[in-house]
């Protein structure tokens, strides 16, 4: 006798059900165990002993974002490209590969042209704007 | 359909018998089963995990030339205990300007993305929790959410260094994943699947048969694999989030006792899981070397042979940890788009190449012939 | 209780509050934040066409292609507010009302 | 028994999140938020049968679009939508205020009346198929679907995602100064 | 032999790659790719002459073709069909053809390797020369009029990028930009004629065409007045004159020589002009179904003898040989409308040899002299032995000396036209086309000479000058002339190609009338299988496809065997009566042009006739001013003719129309207005105006709130009507 199909999913449920109990669990024991004596010099940030500046929620650099960016696109790139990676050994049995082979490589190729485009651009280099700035600072 | 734990025991004649205990109620049973063997998994992963802390210090001691932690217990081994209850008993503080709700949910994405990845590594034959046709795919997704946990810990303390620590830990997860990716991509495209139990029944047990040495980009691709899986898991020589010498503890600078504690047991873990699923895609997984079947007392031997790889990847990790010297953080970007994502892509192509040039053969069938 | 019906309904809540962040909201990353509901909402009655109506798995490509496509649709339109932003130096939509800077 | 509590419970966390993000006061927990929605979200897919889909929306929303949207809240100013004067809902001023929020409340009541009207007579008139409890695999169906009949959309993806790159690299490239 | 998509394919793709690789890579490689350029081109050759060496010796019949097709685009829906075919049609004629534009291709290659050493345009050359002798292979190769526009046009691209390949010079850009308007005015027409027989047949194939007009789908049809298939053959026969350079069209082809002489060897000689030959040729059963022949003999004849008198006053070497050039087309063209079809294409190939080998010589000597005016020029026999040598057996074949290809291709043609305009029976106006014909072959024969004497022999003025005032003198030309010695890319190709002028090659005989036989069985080869196409055999013809391999049985096809034939309509029976035509034809042209060269020698080598052009100075100047043609379009029919237009136009616009139409309805209006002026204060004014103001503010007030340009009101809009909408619906 077999068990319900849809059963194999509840090890992904119990194991989150499990990090959010230990959590919890962990915390009750803190809150029963750990001592509260709050000051005010304790919340405060740590900033190494100096009375801290204005908040730490300011602006970022957008090379931040641009990682961010490529990094999506590369994503849903590899996201396409699971399932036919999956059956590419099926298709190769079936005598279908060299036609699997150039489905793939031209979707690889596109791939290959972003990250290309965004090397020559100098988007994958992290310090390139700052000694652009830098020296546009200086002149 | 799922191949899992339950439906492993199902072919032996006592889970009827257990059925019919629970008056056929199989659901019921399934979640007992399956509760077991999580908390068995997260038991002893827990205990990996406290264990790897004492093993980093005492590894690290051996190769500093000291002695490191011996008080507690024999040899110290019960150090992590130790350090456990001290993290429970410490008080928990939170700075004033924080984002209290986010403060507290950082730590539980963390534990929850790693969490998550357990239920589907294989260890043994018949002892993945749940062997998901997705399964890889699923492991590096929700692994993922690490990384917004990181993010949400650096912002959520309202602390100069823990907001860098933050933003650095995300965009360096986000950007090792994608040489980690794609070379789980080529593993998929050889083994012909997602799923734990394809790829590694896929390989076999002797070293000829893993994935590691099925060609050379494969080969190729396991270092990717493990570079950017070190990175991925913020560990030395990639650990620029937690760079104590710059920003000061990092992400987790503000926070201490048990969600410190947290934040520190899902790193362990999680480079526990990586060290597994690094065994079970290169390394031949559980395969016993020379035997290929699947029965109950010949698990515990899978069982050990998955873990013996494991941890010896888990000691090489801790070595490289304290052999490297940190990278500058725009070292970090450029190895990760400028060398590790063009192998990656290399690689995968090579694979994909390799497997319409020699049909799906390895090297070792191409030499030897095939068997 | 699981029918499609009840899919549907919960697609409709997911459209409709998604369009009322779009609507309520006067930060541009907020309503963008709507859309990805509103694509959601849609993406999930395509599945949930695809599992109770017909027999083929067409609904779960158009589901991936949504996915595919808002994640492109995040990374410009947020590229375009970044850039709003060091222009304007605010991200209230209502700024927003002219094709140039 | 189990796919129940799965839908029970991913529609709760849907919903609820939902909600939640229309009314948050702050945006980065509007973003949080979301994050859950997306991942009850993904728990809805799985209890349709759509594990490929369902792992997708995690490995897209969770691990790219919400990361994204984090970082783009903190490059527009991450300060800014916290300290700014509150008005009279007690909101900050660019997460809304009264007069939108009713607004968007009317649209929201004419959306559903007309949506309740159009499902209504869909649901009665859909065909439905009676669904057993069978999971079966879609990774390979989807596989063959993509090289096979949806091979151009694939491809063409990968044109429109390449363009997605290239633009909002360009748009989003630190500039010189000025 | 089979014939497989492989086997004909690289002869059209391998100048293709070559052209790919060298316009995206040609920098990096080793000389700009040159010889990447000539390899392709010779593998193409080699194809090329497989096939050709099959159609020879191992088919040897009329009727065999091959016609392989593949369905490019479908786009029919229901009964609406629209489906594009493409394919490859190859008969005899196609067969000789690529072998002839192949070979002289690759020879031309060759030599620009020489010649465009160390040029700043090196590399560019390479790119476009692959291109354009791809685009003329495929125009053989294609089976259908529609991509034979295709490459027409690609042609047409390539020859303008030729010849204004010195961009920097202006009269180059200038050059280029008229040859390309010049033969746009001809595609139009060529175009126009395509579509026309498309929108009748719905397809364009050749062998469709052929079994139309052999079904009689074109009878009873017409356009404008006229036949439909007067119609479509005169619109196609206007693409090929502009393309052919034909008269009035003809202005472009002698400032094409701006360009490198290798382009204008391969524009002049084996490509682009023949073209339009090529087409006439193709379409010749249109042509004669819309009895246009006539028209086409005329415009041939013309051509031929107006150049011929042009080419007579030239000074630069390249404008005699463009001249001449021209002047062939023309006889090319004439036998086309004399039905002279298979000596009109003997003439295309002859032609194509010996007018490359000419151009190269050309461009040897300019190369070497670095001058190109005739009369600077004199005496390089001794320093170009080589050069002079196929120099001259080339002008010995176009002036049509016995045993020369020429005589045998100009006599065939000659002959034929002497039928046509004396014997056949037409309009007794007609005879001028004969006339003009051999005229032009005595003009030949002199201008030929003429420029082989004032090249060649005499004294070497531009060598004297130099030794004269010494090397501080001038150096505009001071150049010292080396001696030339044999060199693979130098010379070989002028004399690969000398070698085949020879007249026996083409037509079997020595004498090209029947005496001293060479080729023994096979004597007349190629006036066996070149005749024109019979129609009746492709009614029904079945098409195959692209892939498939071919396999006709070889032992339906009968040899083929010779017969007189002047109209594509079988043997003639007048087929006495052409005998002694083409027996008076050939003596004729015989005396007349031994009488040109004996002309020209007497002027330019002994010195006892005064040149002509100081004893007729008004005419000359006509000639130098080439009839003012030029002058003709620019000043005339641009300036006087279209401008005069434009200016009439205004004068109706602003003298006619706007005087009495605008200006006629103001003043009515103007009463008009007088008229309602009281009905409009009273009335309109104060609640018509007044209350449309009140209106429109009110209104702009509503619509100011809605164009806010705030992105949310917007979606507020699109729900609401989305939802007014859908509540309409009755679901």
């Amino acid at each position: 006798m077999l068990p319900a199909q849809f059963d194999g999913l509840m090890p992904v449920v119990i194991f989150m059900a499990l990090a959010v109990l230990l959590f919890l669990g962990g915390h009750f024991l803190s809150v029963l165990l750990a001592p509260k004596k709050p000051s005010e010099l304790k919340s405060t940030p740590y900033e190494c002993g100096e009375q801290p500046v204005g908040s730490a929620w300011s602006m970022f650099n957008v090379r931040f974002y641009v990682v961010g960016l490529i990094f999506i696109i590369f994503d849903v790139e590899s996201v396409l490209m699971f399932p036919v990676a999956s059956i590419f050994k099926e298709l190769n049995e079936m005598g279908q590969g060299g036609y699997a082979l150039i489905i793939f490589l031209s979707f690889i190729s596109v791939l290959i042209e972003g990250i290309a485009y965004c090397w020559r651009k100098g988007d994958l280099d992290w310090v390139k704007s700052f000694q652009h700035s830098l020296k546009k600072e200086t002149k | 359909m799922n191949q899992t734990v339950v439906s492993y025991l199902a072919q032996y004649e006592f889970f009827d018998f257990l059925v019919a205990i629970f008056k056929n109620n199989q659901s019921l049973l399934s979640f007992l089963i399956y509760l077991i063997f999580a908390l068995l998994i997260v038991g002893m992963c827990a205990t990996i995990g406290g264990l790897g802390t004492y093993a980093e210090r005492k590894i690290s001691a051996d190769i500093q030339a000291r002695i490191g932690p011996n008080r507690v217990g024999p040899y110290g081994l019960l150090q992590f205990l130790a350090d456990g209850v001290k993290m429970i008993i410490k008080e928990d503080i939170m700075p004033a300007t924080a984002d209290k709700m986010l403060f507290y949910l950082a730590p539980l994405l963390c534990l929850t993305g790693v969490f998550a990845t357990l239920a589907v590594l294989p260890f043994a034959g018949g002892f993945i929790m749940t062997d998901l046709n997705v399964g890889i795919f699923y492991l590096v997704a929700i692994s993922s959410l690490v990384g917004v946990g990181v993010f949400l810990g650096g912002y959520a303390s309202n602390s100069k260094w823990s907001m860098l620590g933050g933003m650095r830990g995300a965009s360096q997860i986000i950007s090792y994943e994608i040489p980690v990716t794609i070379s789980i991509l080529a593993i998929t495209l050889l083994a012909g699947g997602m799923g734990f139990g394809t790829i590694v029944s896929n390989q076999g047990g002797l070293p000829h048969q893993w994935f590691m040495f099925h060609n050379p980009f494969a080969f190729l691709a396991t270092f990717v694999y493990f570079v950017g899986a070190l990175a991925e898991t913020n560990r030395a020589p990639f650990d620029l989030p937690e760079a104590e010498s710059e920003l000061v503890s990092g992400y987790h600078t503000e926070y201490t006792g048990m969600r410190f504690g947290f934040f520190a047991l899902a790193e362990y873990i999680e480079v526990f899981v990586v060290c597994g699923v690094a065994t079970a895609l290169f390394l031949g997984g559980y395969n016993i070397p020379g035997l290929d079947i699947d029965i109950l007392p010949l698990q515990a031997i899978q069982f050990t042979i998955f873990m013996t790889k494991t941890l010896l990847l888990y000691y090489v990790v801790i070595w490289i940890r304290w052999t490297f010297p940190r990278l500058r953080v725009d070292q970090l970007m450029s190895i990760c788009w400028k060398y590790l994502t063009p192998i990656a892509i290399f690689n995968l192509v090579g694979c994909a190449i390799w497997m319409v040039a020699f049909n799906g053969k390895s090297i070792a069938e191409l030499v030897f012939g095939s068997h | 209780m699981m029918s499609l019906a009840s899919y549907l309904i919960i697609s409709m809540v997911l459209f409709v509050v998604g369009l009322m962040v779009m609507i309520a909201r006067k930060n541009i990353v907020a309503i963008l934040l709507g859309i990805e509901l509103i694509l959601n909402a849609a993406a999930l009655n395509f599945v949930a066409y695809s599992r109770y109506v017909t027999s083929n798995l067409d609904g779960h490509i158009f589901s991936l292609f949504i996915i595919v496509v808002a994640a492109a649709e995040a990374a410009v339109g947020l590229a375009i507010v970044i850039r709003f932003f060091q222009i304007k130096e605010t991200i209230h939509v209502d700024e927003a009302t002219q094709l140039r800077n | 028994m189990f796919l129940q509590f799965l839908f029970i419970s991913s529609a709760i966390l849907t919903l609820a999140c939902t909600v939640a993000v229309l009314v948050t006061k702050n945006l980065m927990h509007s973003c949080v938020f979301l994050l859950g929605t997306l991942v009850g979200m993904a728990g809805l897919y799985a209890t349709l049968g759509a594990d490929f889909v369902a792992v997708t929306q995690i490995m897209v929303y969770m691990g790219g679009v919400v990361i994204l949207m984090l970082f783009a809240v903190m490059l527009t100013g991450g300060k800014d939508f916290v300290s700014r004067a509150q008005n009279l809902l007690g909101l900050p001023a660019s997460m809304g205020n009264k007069w939108t929020y009713s607004m968007g409340i009317f649209v929201g009541v004419v959306f559903i009346l007309t949506n309740v009207k159009l499902l209504s007579s869909i649901i009665k008139t859909t065909p439905t198929k009676t669904i057993g409890n069978d999971f079966p695999s879609t990774v390979t169906q989807l596989g063959h679907l993509l090289v096979k009949d949806h091979v151009l959309a694939f491809e063409i993806s990968s044109v429109l995602l390449l363009g997605a790159l290239v633009g909002a690299a360009i748009i989003a490239r630190p500039r010189k100064q000025n | 032999m089979e014939y497989t998509v492989g086997s004909i394919a690289p002869i059209f793709l391998s100048p293709v790659i070559a052209f790919v690789i060298n316009a995206f890579l040609g920098r990096k490689l080793p000389r700009h790719g040159d010889w990447l350029a000539t390899l392709s081109i010779f593998i193409s050759f080699i194809f090329s002459a497989r096939i050709f060496g099959d159609f020879l010796f191992g088919k040897f019949a009329t009727d065999y073709y091959i016609h392989k097709v593949f369905t490019w685009f479908d786009l029919s829906y229901g009964t609406q069909i629209f489906k594009v075919d493409m394919g490859i049609y190859i008969d005899n004629m196609s067969a000789i053809m690529l072998l002839m534009v192949s070979g002289v291709a690759t020879l031309i290659h060759l030599f620009s390797t020489w010649y465009m050493d160390h040029d700043e345009k090196h590399g560019r050359f390479f790119v476009f020369l692959p291109l354009f002798t791809s685009a003329m292979l495929g125009l053989v190769l294609s089976d259908n009029l529609f991509s034979l526009f295709i490459f027409w046009e690609i042609m047409g691209f390539c020859s303008y990028s030729l010849i204004g390949i010195y961009n920097k010079k202006e009269k180059a850009g200038d050059a280029s930009l008229k040859a390309f308007m010049t033969t746009r005015v001809g595609d139009v027409f060529l175009l126009l004629g395509i579509v026309a027989i498309w929108m009748v047949l719905g397809s364009v194939a050749y062998v469709d065409i052929y079994a139309a007009i052999a079904e009689g789908k074109f009878t009873g049809l017409s356009v404008l007045g006229i036949s439909f298939a007067t119609f479509s053959a005169l619109c196609i026969f206007l693409g090929a004159m502009g393309k052919s350079a034909q008269f009035p069209l003809q202005v472009w082809l002698p400032d094409a020589m701006m360009g490198p002489t290798p382009g204008s060897a391969l524009i002049h000689a084996a490509t682009m002009v023949t073209a339009g030959v090529w087409v006439s040729l193709r379409m010749y059963p249109l042509m004669v179904l819309g009895d246009i022949t006539w028209f086409i003999a005329v415009i041939g004849a013309i051509t031929a003898f107006g150049a011929a008198t042009i080419a007579t006053v030239q000074t630069d070497i390249k404008a005699v040989l463009a001249y001449s050039t021209l002047s062939q087309l023309g006889y090319m063209i004439l036998g086309v409308g004399v039905g002279s079809y298979n000596a009109a294409f003997m003439h295309v190939i002859t032609h194509a040899m010996f007018k490359a080998c000419l151009f190269l010589s050309a461009g040897s000597i300019i190369h070497s002299v670095h001058e190109q005016e005739m009369p600077k020029l004199g005496g390089l026999r001794k320093y170009l032995p080589y050069t002079h040598f196929a120099m001259m057996c080339c002008t010995l074949a176009i002036a049509g000396i016995p045993f020369f290809s020429g005589f045998v291709s100009k006599d065939r043609i000659l002959g034929d036209a002497l039928y046509y305009g004396f014997m056949a029976g037409q309009n007794p106006l007609l005879a001028i086309v004969p006339i003009l014909g051999f005229a032009g072959a005595g003009l030949t024969a002199f201008y030929m000479f003429r420029m082989m004497f004032l090249t060649f022999y005499g004294e070497n003025k531009a060598h004297h000058d130099d030794h004269g005032h010494g090397h501080h003198g001038d150096h505009g030309h001071g150049h010292e002339i080396h001696h030339e010695h044999l060199d693979a890319r130098q010379n070989v190709p002028l004399l690969i190609l000398s070698v085949f002028t020879l007249g026996f090659w083409f037509c079997g005989t020595l004498t090209g009338q029947g005496f001293g036989k060479v080729f023994g069985s096979k004597t007349e080869w190629f006036k066996i299988l070149v005749e024109a196409p019979k129609v009746e055999k492709f009614v029904n013809s079945p098409r195959e496809p692209f892939s498939k391999v071919d396999s006709k049985p070889e032992a339906h096809l009968e040899h083929a065997h010779y017969h007189h034939q002047t109209g594509y309509a079988g043997p003639n029976p007048d087929e006495h009566k052409l005998h002694s035509a083409h027996t008076i034809g050939a003596i004729a042209s015989i005396i007349i042009a031994f009488s040109g060269v004996f002309l020209a020698f007497l002027m330019y080598i002994k010195g006892s006739v005064k040149p002509w052009a100081s004893r007729f100075p008004g005419f000359t100047k006509v000639l130098q001013n080439k009839y003012y043609f030029d002058d003709l379009y620019i000043e005339v029919i641009i300036k006087k003719g279209l401008l005069n237009l434009n200016k009439g136009l205004s004068w109706f616009d602003m003298g006619v129309y706007d005087r009495f139409a605008v200006d006629g309805w103001a003043t009515v209006n103007r009463w008009l207005f007088k008229a309602s002026k009281w009905f409009d204060n009273v009335v309109v004014d104060a609640i018509g105006v007044d209350g449309t103001g009140v209106a429109v503010n009110l209104f702009n007030l509503v619509l100011r709130i809605v164009q806010s340009g705030k992105i949310q009101f917007y979606f507020v809009m699109l729900v609401m009507v989305l939802a007014s909408y859908i509540w309409t619906l009755n679901i």
